[in-house]
Order: structure tokens, then sequence, then C-alpha cells
């Protein structure tokens, strides 16, 4: 249980040491690597919480997704290398209180609901992606299908803020 | 074998493999180092030196595709744990992931109307 | 015995197995190139060695035939970047400084590289390692450091200080040293070095205190020493001092550059102006003096009191501030460091943090699709793997799309002729020792336009034979073009084939070239059927029919010309012209399998091969022009005799003409395919003239 | 202990693959070849771009090696043998492989160098054309077998290999693999006439060492893949599993490298177009089928 806890610690403090180097570097692209190692650690942390589906999905998802995101920054950010040394941060007072915030309304999150009693054992893997399969299917197929709309939302807006539709027809 | 010690032959594996790409580079620093020398450190371009950093904005052609990735890589998520049920659910799944999918598979109609599958 | 190039340290044990391992493993980069190398008739592909194409993996620099003085800096470049420990084989190369001296030298034979590669494993093995080798330095690899900002490539400075547009911190940037080109810099014009308005600017900054320089007050960017009209939207520029006095409490924190913010500025500093300006809420870089739409967003102009135009014709009094001729007097003044501080003051005044992207990126190129984006030129030439050797093509790379291109050549033939005069025999040997691509046909070119000159006439077998050979050279050089087309298509069955095809016809004899010319025909048909090699070449470098081209380039898009269509003795050997439609890349590949099958034909009709002898001319004067279909097109060359020397000459050549397509077919092409396109085009840099 | 066999295998077969790979590619068969070429490589300089970032360029080999074993550590050689049977191995090994991009964006960021970093983002480019191509025969894969174990997905396979039960699934995993391990003619981030070298362009001496092994590891993790999802793993009659795992294994790893070697690179508008317009819409029809069949037929 104590090397349990050692390695959440360490995988937590990896997540929180990389979200800090996200915004303490200048390139754009070491920002976005490391969003994409401190979600990874994250998805460590699912591994050693022992839920393994959500751990590895999480590893899985944000290497791909933040790579994308990394290929954004770069398109469209200014002197990516972080050549210039420019300061990336401003409106340093109001992030200041919106992280205070944040943060205190994760910790009242919490520490506020009552979570039930612990369990006392941990369901095997394969159960666990079978149960998550099962709750799709049964309980929560309506959420699911309604993420399949908003999914499919995000792909029409995201289509329609940034393709030019009547841009020459290049093959 | 426990899951966790699953995990932690993992994390071990890793470990070992940087261990061991730092042995290998402490060989190689023991064979010989890097000499500097005018022109070395610049990166090869066929004979030509080019001395100017490249870090620029970088125009993907393929942003219409990306955006439409995201998308479906979130869809995935889904489909493992339904994969998993599939055959203990039977018709039922079928017809939930068809429903799912079509949806999708809308969107990717429309980003194909729309240009999107091209390079920009 | 220990090579140049050997790395640092004393021969061990460990160091000694190492060694063994680098003699055994040899990873060449070739000089100029592999396709040099086949036509010289060089099995590299056949021999214990691995052919790589960045220096960076190779230990062996191989020197194939002299080396051009136009790839002498290129040639030290792709050294230096070489790790060590690295070796050269020198195969009749002669000088070849600035490299250092060859450590294995040998003739340009076969013969000659198998004993070489010999000689250099047993040189490797001995002395790869030194404890003292000396370091490697060469004019094209000098340094000059100058200072740019990231976001303004055009402020170039000597030393370090701000930017002068943005205030940031100018980043050093190292720079070839004058006199040696290929530098790769940016697209973006450049302020000419040094800057006299900068010059200017820092004596103004120092003499009058008061005084400040010039900001748009919509384009903190834009900053002047003397008054006059932003270039960006025609207003007239302010004080900026004023614009600093009156801007503190703004600059801080804003998510965009609303109008109302540099309305502020602009309408504290001087009220002279009196009409209000429209302007779009969406885009405050639009400014009208009369109401009405938006035209990048079609939203209707909203009239802004606060944002003042001072459209033009209003008057304003600054006209004589400052005296831009005292400014000039300071212009030898070194100030850099007051001119840094100063500008930092004036844009910290507006804004101390933020730099809206929008406003800074303005100026910069547009891609097709309207996105700005930072272009870099890319060189990939004179030494890049399945493009011509010796041909530098600089890519002007918008993302992996080319924006722009410039292609150059690095050893194009200068004079054809070393003195007033030369003797014949020399001449023809000069001319064919400086196409080292196709020497047959410059041979042949040659003594044809002597032969015209002097009057004589070479008999029925001689110019059958010369016909032959000159087809000849066009199978090797069309299965050479397949090689290299193979490499740079990573299609490395093409390149192991095609190579070996090559060496095997070039110096074949005809009964020779009848044992090949089924395998040539396999090949040739194998490679048009490919899998995705329709998919890779197809509408690939189209090139119209009004674009002037040359050879198979021209023939390939249904009609064009040949200059064998005329010659009498071909027409017997049943040549016929052959064509094909498309114009494409593709279009090319097809033909040039088509004439490879042709060539065969029309050696077998001639029956006997005879490489081109020096017409026997005595004591002649007079002038002569001949034509001849070389492998990549049609070549001209007008000589004068006089007194049996040849005193005057002129030549044209197929490259010259094609040279200028490559602009057109790689405008706005993904990298890979302007490539492929440039690698159709079948390019001999040597044939470019000047 | 099972772990070390493993290693040892894997040692093994990637100098196995090395060899065959000088012979598809250079054409020289060697036993010996590797081995001399790595020695070789570990005596060189190795070198560091001026301006770079270093910890990615240093960084961008290792992740590499670590994803392609990570991957390997989920593929079952026979019964018993393998580093960890994860429940969830075949959403593990796509988790692994998804760092084979990260670290080819770190290689190709890293050394400031254009050839490299236009590779590092055309692998970005390929990987939104390949990254479905692997997910969607996988999950239909895992419908079969009712689970994400690979050791569970070789046993689904005991009656009929996945191969014949699916070849659509079976003809797009492979080739999005091959895209994944940049094999010609889908070697976009290493081209050699398009970017002389790419993202290995920079890397000399060791650093080149560790990237290629890494690579070779990454192929072997692809072909264990391909076996394990559709060629029944370690099934077989006669020789011992193992023995069958292997001979699997190095005969689809060794065509995989040497099929470029018969066609020019794919251009890579066409590869992104052909993998959403034509893959995606098979992949989808293929997860369709084998729901139909996998309801219908109790194997």
């Amino acid at each position: 249980m104590t090397v349990q806890m050692i390695f959440l610690a360490f995988f937590g403090g990896a997540a929180v040491w990389f979200g800090v180097v996200v915004f303490r570097t200048h390139s754009m692209v070491r920002s976005a690597l490391a969003l994409l190692f401190s979600q990874t650690a994250i998805g460590a942390m699912f591994l050693v919480m022992q839920a393994e589906f959500l751990g590895v999905l999480q590893i899985m998802m944000m290497a791909t997704e933040m790579s994308v995101m990394a290929i954004f920054m770069v398109m469209f950010m200014m002197d990516p290398g972080g050549m210039g040394k420019m300061d990336m941060t401003h409106q340093k007072r109001l992030s200041l209180w919106v992280g205070v915030i944040g943060l205190l309304a994760a910790l009242l999150l919490v520490w506020l609901p009552d979570w039930g009693p612990v369990a006392q054992s941990v369901p095997g893997a394969h159960e666990q992606a079978a149960d998550l399969g099962r709750e799709l299917l049964g309980r929560s197929m309506l959420i699911f299908q309604s993420a399949g709309l908003t999914i499919l939302t995000a792909m029409v807006a995201a289509t329609m803020v940034a393709i030019v539709p009547n841009a020459e027809q290049r093959k | 074998m426990s899951e966790l010690s699953q995990y932690a032959i993992l994390f071990g594996l890793s470990v070992g493999v940087i261990g061991f790409v730092l042995s290998l580079f402490g060989l190689a620093r023991a064979i010989g180092r890097a000499r500097s020398e005018p022109g070395k450190d610049v990166p090869a371009t066929a004979g030509t030196l080019s001395r100017d950093p490249v870090w620029v904005r970088y125009h993907a052609r393929y942003a219409g595709y990306a955006l439409l990735f995201l998308a479906f890589d979130m869809e995935m998520a889904f489909m493992y744990p339904w994969a998993v049920v599939y055959r203990e659910e039977g018709l039922i799944a079928l017809l939930d992931m068809g429903v799912f999918l079509a949806i999708l598979f809308l969107g990717l109609l429309y980003g194909w109307s729309q240009g999107a599958l091209r390079r920009q | 015995m220990t090579i140049a190039g050997a790395h640092a340290g004393a021969m061990t044990g460990l160091r000694r197995l190492i060694s063994t391992a680098m003699a055994r493993d040899l990873t060449a980069f070739v000089l100029p190139g592999a396709s040099v190398a086949r036509s010289m008739g060089l099995d590299l592909a056949g021999s214990p060695l691995r052919i790589v194409g960045t220096p960076r993996h190779a230990n062996l620099l191989i020197v194939v035939g002299p080396l051009p003085p136009g790839l002498r800096d290129a040639a030290a470049v792709t050294y230096a970047q070489m790790p060590r420990p690295r070796a050269i084989l020198a195969l009749g190369a002669g000088d070849i400084a600035p490299l250092p001296d060859a450590d294995v030298s040998a003739p340009l034979t076969r013969a000659g590289l198998r004993s070489g590669l010999a000689d250099l494993r047993r040189v490797i093995a001995a002395g790869a390692f030194r404890a003292d080798s000396g370091e490697f330095n060469a004019p094209a690899l000098e340094v000059r450091v100058e200072y740019t900002c990231p976001m303004h490539p055009e402020i170039v400075r000597d030393a370090p200080g701000d930017c002068p547009k943005c205030g940031m911190t100018l980043v050093p940037r190292e720079t070839a040293s004058d006199g040696h080109g290929g530098h790769g810099g940016h697209v973006m014009p450049r302020e000419d070095r040094p800057n006299p308005a900068d010059h200017a600017h820092a004596g103004h900054a120092q003499d009058a205190g008061g005084s400040g320089a010039y900001i748009c007050p919509m384009h903190p960017e834009v900053i002047s020493d003397a008054p006059g009209k932003c270039p960006k939207c025609g207003m007239n520029l302010a004080k900026a001092e004023e614009v600093e006095s009156h801007g503190h409490g703004h600059g801080h924190g804003h998510a965009s550059h609303a109008p109302s913010a540099h309305g502020d500025h602009a309408g504290q500093d001087d009220k002279a102006g009196g009409s209000g300006a429209y302007t779009c809420p969406m885009h405050p870089e639009v400014i009208s003096d009369a109401p009405g739409k938006c035209p990048k967003c079609g939203m209707n102009l909203v009239k802004a009191e606060e944002v003042e135009s001072h459209g033009p014709g209003h008057g304003h009094g600054h006209g004589d501030h400052g005296g831009y001729g005292k400014q000039q007097d300071h212009s030898g003044h070194d100030g850099h460091a007051g001119h840094g501080g100063h500008s930092k003051a004036a844009i910290d005044g507006i804004e101390p943090h933020f730099m809206s992207m929008v406003e800074m990126t303005k100026d910069q190129p547009r891609s097709s699709d309207g996105l700005q984006m930072d272009w870099i030129k890319v060189p990939f030439g004179p030494f890049f793997p399945g493009l011509p050797a010796g041909l530098r093509l600089t890519l002007t790379l918008d993302g992996d799309t080319v924006a722009a291109s410039d292609a150059t050549s690095l050893v194009g033939a200068t004079d054809l002729m070393d003195g007033p005069q030369m003797r014949v025999a020399d001449f023809v040997e000069r001319l064919a020792t400086m196409m080292p691509l196709s020497p047959v046909s410059y041979r042949a070119l040659a003594c044809a336009a002597i032969e015209v000159a002097a009057g004589v006439e070479p008999d029925h077998d001689a110019r059958r034979g010369r016909a032959a050979a000159v087809e000849r050279e066009r199978i090797a050089s069309h299965l050479n073009w397949l090689a290299e087309f193979g490499l740079q298509s990573g299609f490395l069955w093409l390149a192991a084939r095609a190579g070996a095809l090559q060496l095997a016809v070039q110096g074949a004899d005809v009964a020779g070239i009848a044992t090949q010319a089924g395998a040539i025909r396999r090949l040739s048909r194998r490679v048009q059927a490919a899998p995705l090699m329709r998919m890779r070449l197809r509408r690939i470098a189209r090139i119209g029919k009004d674009a002037p081209a040359s050879g198979p380039v021209d023939r390939a898009r249904g009609g064009g010309s040949d200059a064998r269509t005329g010659d009498p003795t071909l027409k017997d050997l049943g040549f016929e012209m052959r064509v094909r439609n498309g114009g494409d890349a593709l279009a090319r590949l097809r033909l040039r399998c088509d004439e490879i099958a042709q060539s065969l034909d029309v050696i077998a009709a001639a029956g006997r091969i005879a490489v081109p002898q020096v017409p026997d001319v005595d004591r002649v004067s007079g002038e002569g022009e001949a034509r001849i279909e070389t492998p990549r097109g049609t070549a001209s060359l007008r000589v004068k005799l006089a007194n049996g020397k040849v005193v005057e000459a002129d030549l044209d050549t197929p490259t010259d003409v094609n040279i200028a397509l490559v602009e057109t077919v790689t405008a706005q092409q993904e990298l890979g395919d302007a490539l492929s396109a440039v690698a159709s085009l079948d390019l001999s840099p040597w044939e470019v003239r000047g | 202990m099972s772990i070390l066999v493993v290693l040892l295998s894997l040692a093994a077969g990637a100098y196995a693959l090395a060899v065959i790979e000088r012979w598809a590619v250079h054409g020289h068969l060697s036993l010996t070849g590797p081995a001399w070429a790595a020695l070789a490589l570990m005596g060189r300089e190795s070198l560091l771009a001026h301006k770079s970032d270093r910890l990615f360029f240093e960084l961008g080999p290792v992740l590499l090696l670590v994803a392609g074993l990570m991957a390997v550590a989920v593929i079952p050689l026979a019964p018993g043998l393998i580093i960890t049977d994860l429940a969830t191995g075949a959403l593990f090994l796509n988790a692994a492989l998804a760092y084979v991009l990260v670290a080819l964006i770190m290689a190709g960021w890293g050394p400031n160098g254009a050839y490299a970093m236009i590779a590092g983002w055309r692998f970005l480019g390929q990987f939104i054309a390949y990254a479905m191509l692997i997910v969607m025969p996988i999950t239909a894969v895992a419908m079969r077998a009712e689970s994400l174990s690979t050791v569970e997905i070789v046993a689904s396979q005991a009656q009929l290999w996945n191969v014949l039960y699916q070849p659509v699934g079976f003809v797009l995993f492979v080739v999005a693999a091959m895209g994944l391990a940049w094999l010609p003619p889908l070697d976009l981030p290493d081209a050699t006439g398009e970017l002389a070298g790419g993202v290995e362009a920079e890397y000399t001496g060791v650093r080149l060492a560790v990237l290629r092994l890494a690579r070779m590891v990454i192929i072997l993790a692809l072909a264990g893949a391909t076996v394990t999802f559709y060629l029944g793993g370690w099934l077989g009659p006669w020789l011992p599993p193992w023995a069958w795992s292997a001979i699997k294994i190095l005969a689809v790893a060794a065509s995989m490298l040497s099929v470029g070697r018969y066609m020019p690179r794919i251009r890579e508008a066409r590869y992104l177009a052909l993998s959403w317009k034509l893959g995606i819409s098979l992949a989808l029809a293929n997860i369709f089928v084998v729901g139909v069949i996998a309801l219908v037929v109790p194997i």
C-alpha cells in the first residue's frame, strides 16, 4: 500500500512538474509536449490506482491529441522555437486569480461530497473494461449517444471554422 | 501475476532501457568524444551551409484531417469497452454502435464535402 | 599511418576493434554523385560499401574525377559535416583543395576503385584514432555573427540589442562570412547593413532628449525617426513620447488591439486632425474616410471619433521636427546601445508585454490558403540524393509546400575554349570531358560541327557507327536517369537494376548490347507497371505546350522536335520520332522507356558502334554548325576554324532550356512532388552555360 | 524468467532483422555486417547541432526504444512466454506505439535542421493517416475475442485465424503498421530522395545506433502484433509454439521490410486521402461485417 502511495505521489509530482514546465518554457513544442507528458503521468497515476483501462486510454489518447495540438501551436504561434526568449505569460493577476479559484473549487470538489465507503478490492482489469461496456450499452446509452452527437457537432464546427470551402479544389 | 506487479515490470523495463542507453552513451564517450570544428555543428543540407534556424511557423497542410482525427480519436475511447462486451450484448450492441458510428461517419462525410479531406 | 580525419584518442585494444569494424563497414558519400560515378564506369553499388544520402551517416568521402571549382566549397562543407573518423578516397581527382589530402588516391577505373578500397580499409583499420589530429577548416566554413529579431527577420544588426520594431531582444545568428554564398536567409527583403536609419535614430536619441521616435497609433511596430505616414495604413505618425506619456494604464492585459485602445493613444497625442475615421470593429487595420462596409468581412464600418485618422491632406505640426539632415550628421555615430534602450522605452509605453500576432505578422508572406506562415529557404543540393549532382536547388518552403524555387548550376560549362585558339583534337576532348554525363554525344557534336566547318564528309560506316554510339549513350543515360529516379522516389530495386544495366551497356559493343536487350526491355516494362508508379507521377510537373523545352521533356507533351528526324543515316536505321501525350512526369518516364527500346533497335540495325573520331582537318578555315540530339535534347554547336585551329565556338544545350522549367514545375507543389518534378526533367548541370 | 527469454529473443530478432534489412536495402547478405556496423557507430562522433533543443534530440531515440519495448511487452510468443499479459494488452500496444509519434516529433524538432523538422511534421501527417487504421481493425479483433488481452486474442483464433475471418482488417492493419514503422513505400519521415535521411539525418554515432535499434524493435513489435492479431500467434501444428511465433514474426517482418523495394514512395497527399476516404470506410465496414458474423457464427 505504501509503495503504491509513493508511486502515486511520484507520478502526481511529475504531472504537476510537467504542468509547470508548460508555462516556464519559451518553446511552443516543448510546452505542448510537457503538457503531453503531464497527461501521461496522470495516466500512470490511474495505473497505480489500478484503473487500467482508464490509465492506458489516457496514456494513448493524450499522446496523439497533444501531438496534434503541438502542430497547431507551431502553425499559429509566433516564434515556436522560443529562440527570442519571449515571455509567454500575460494578464498575470487575472490568471493568478483564476488559478486560485480553480484550485479551491477542485479541493472543494474533492473534500465536500460524500464519496461513499472505500472499496476494499478493485475489480480485475478485464472486468473494468467489460463493466464500462455494459454501462455504455445499458444505463448510459443516452449519454453515449449524445457524446456521439457532441463529437459530430465538434466536427462540423471545426470544419466550418477552419476549412475554406471555396478554395480551389486541388488534387 | 497481480496487475500492480505487471505495471511495476513495465516501469522497471522503461527505467532499464534508459539505463541501457546511458551505458551505451558512456561507452561511446569512453571511446572518443566529439570534437568541435567549424561547420560541423550546422545541420547538414546537401553540401550547402545553411545556418539559419528553421524553427518557424510551420504550415501543416493536413490541418483538415487533423481536426477530424481528433474527433475520431475521441470516438475510439468508446469502441474498446464496447468491443469487449459485444458478443455478450448481441444485437443491441450492434445497433447502438451502428447508430454511433453512423453519426460519426456523417461528420466525416460533412468534412469531406466541405473540403477538409485534402491538402489545405 | 592515420587518416586525416581521425578520431581523437590513442590506439587501445577497444579502439583497435572499433577501427576494424569501421574498416569493414564503409559508408560512403560520393562527390559529385553516384550518377556521375556510374557514367565514368565505376560500379559503386557492387563494391563492398554502402552509399548513404547524407554526410552525417558516412565515414568515407569518395571524390570521383576532378573536383569542379564550383563544387569545392560544397565539398568542404560536406567533409566538415561528416563525423570523425572520416576518410577521403580520391579517384582520379588530382588536386582536391580545400579538402585535406586524400587518404588514398587511385586512378579512375574499376581496378582503381577496388585497390583504393582495399588500401583504405587497411588505412582505417590502422589509423582511425589518433591522439593529436589536426582541425579541418576552410574558407567556406567561416562564420560571422549577426543579430536579428525573431519576429522581424529584416532587422539585422552587427551588435546585440533590441528590435526597433517590437523591442524583443535580438538573437544572434550565424551566417557565412562575406564572399561565400549559400547562406539561406529568410525570404523577406532585408534592410541593408549597416542601416543608416538606425544610426540616425541613435544620434537622434542622444542629442534631442525631448523629442522621440514617431509611431503609428494603429501599428506600434512602425517606428520612424522622422514624421511621416505609416507605410501600412497611411496614418500620420505620432510622437512616441506623447504616446508614452498618455499610454500608461492601457497596454496591460489587452487581449486584442481594440480600436478604442489605440484611439486613446492617438486621440490624446494630437487633436489637429478633425475628421473622424471609419473603422471596422473586427479589423482595426481597415480605415476609411467615408462610411461603408469592411472589405474583409463586410461589416459596417463604425465612426470612431477617438480614432484619429489624420487622413491624407490634414496638415500636422511635426514636419520640421528633429531635422532629418541633422540626424544624418550622426549617421556614423556608434550608438546602438542608446538606440536599443530608446526603442524599448517607446514600446514599453504602449504595450509592455503583449504583442498582437495579427499586427506583427501582417507583412509576412501569405500562403495559398491565406494563412500567414514563416517561410524558410532550404537548400537541396548540390549533393542531394536523387537530384542531379552540381545543381543547387534552393526551395523556399511554406511548411512542406514550395513557395518559390531557384535552380542554379555550380558546375556549368564556363568557357568552351581554354585559349584564343585550340587544336581541333583538344577542343573535341575538352568538350567531351566538360559533359561527364553524356561525353559521346558532345564528342559527336564537336566532330560534326568541325566537319561542317572544314567541309569534310564522314563515310557511310562512320556515320552509322557514330549514330549507334550516340544511341548507346542514350540508353545508358536514360538508364542512369531511371536509377536516379529510383533513388529519389525510394524505388530501390529500380535504382539497383537500372544502375547495373547502365554499367553493362555504356561500354558494350553491339553483341554485348544485344545480350542485355532483353533485360533492359523487361526493366522498362516493369517500371511502368510498378504499383504506385502512376499515382506517384501522374499530373506531376505538367508542362504546357507553350513553354520552351527540349528533348524528352518536349516530346512527352504530344509533339515536339527531335534533331534526329532530319538525319538520313538514322532514317535508314529505322528511326522514327517517339512521342507521348500528357506532358507530365509519367509521360516523360514512358517516353524515355520508349526511346530506350527504339535505341536498342537502331543499334541492332546499325550493326557497329564507333566512337566519333576527330576529323582530320588540315589547316582549313571556315565556319560550321551542327545539331545533335543528346539524351537530354537538342544541342547545337557553332565553330569557327582558322588555319585548322578552333578560334570560336558557341554552344546551345538542352539543359539551358529545361532548367528554366524548374520554377514552373515546383511552384506550389508538395516537397516530394517538387523534387520528383525536378528529377523528371533530367537536368545536367554541366550543360548550363555561364 | 520469461522476461529474460523474451528480451533475449527480441535481441536475436532485431539482429536477424538487421541482416534482412541490409540484404533488402543494400543487397549485401552478411551475417556479421550489422555487428560491425553497430560497433563502427559506437566509435563515431555523436554530433549535436548548435542551436538545437538538446533535450528533445537526446530523448527522441530513447523514447522510441522505450515505446518499442513497451509494445513488445504485450506480444505473446508462446503460452506463458510474455512479459506482461495485460488485460488491456491490445489497447496498451496502441498506447505504446503512439509514443513513436512523440519520439519522432522530438527527434525531428530537436536538431533545428530543415530536413529533420519537415520530416517530423510529415510523420505527424502520416500518423493521422494510419492511426485510425490501426485502431479500428484491432477493435474488430477484440470483438471476436471478447477481450483486449493479447493472449485471449490468440486463443480466440484456435478454430480460424483472423486473417481469414477478417481479411480486410488484416490488409488495413499491415499497411497501417508499415506506416507506423515508416517502412517504404510509406517512409515519408526518412525518405532518402526527399529529405536526405529526414528525422535520422542529424543523428550520428551512438545516438544513431540507438535510433536504428529502436526502429528494429518497433518493426518486430508490429510484426508480432500482426501475428498475434491475425495469424494465430503461436498456433500451428508439429512445431513447438515458440518456433511458430518466431517463424511467423520474422516472415512478416521480412516481407514488410522488403516490399517497399519494388515500388516508389507514396505521395503524402494521396496517402492521407486514401486512408481517410477509402481506408476508414473499409475499416468501418469491416467492423460491421465482423459484428454480423460474430453474432451469427459462434467461433
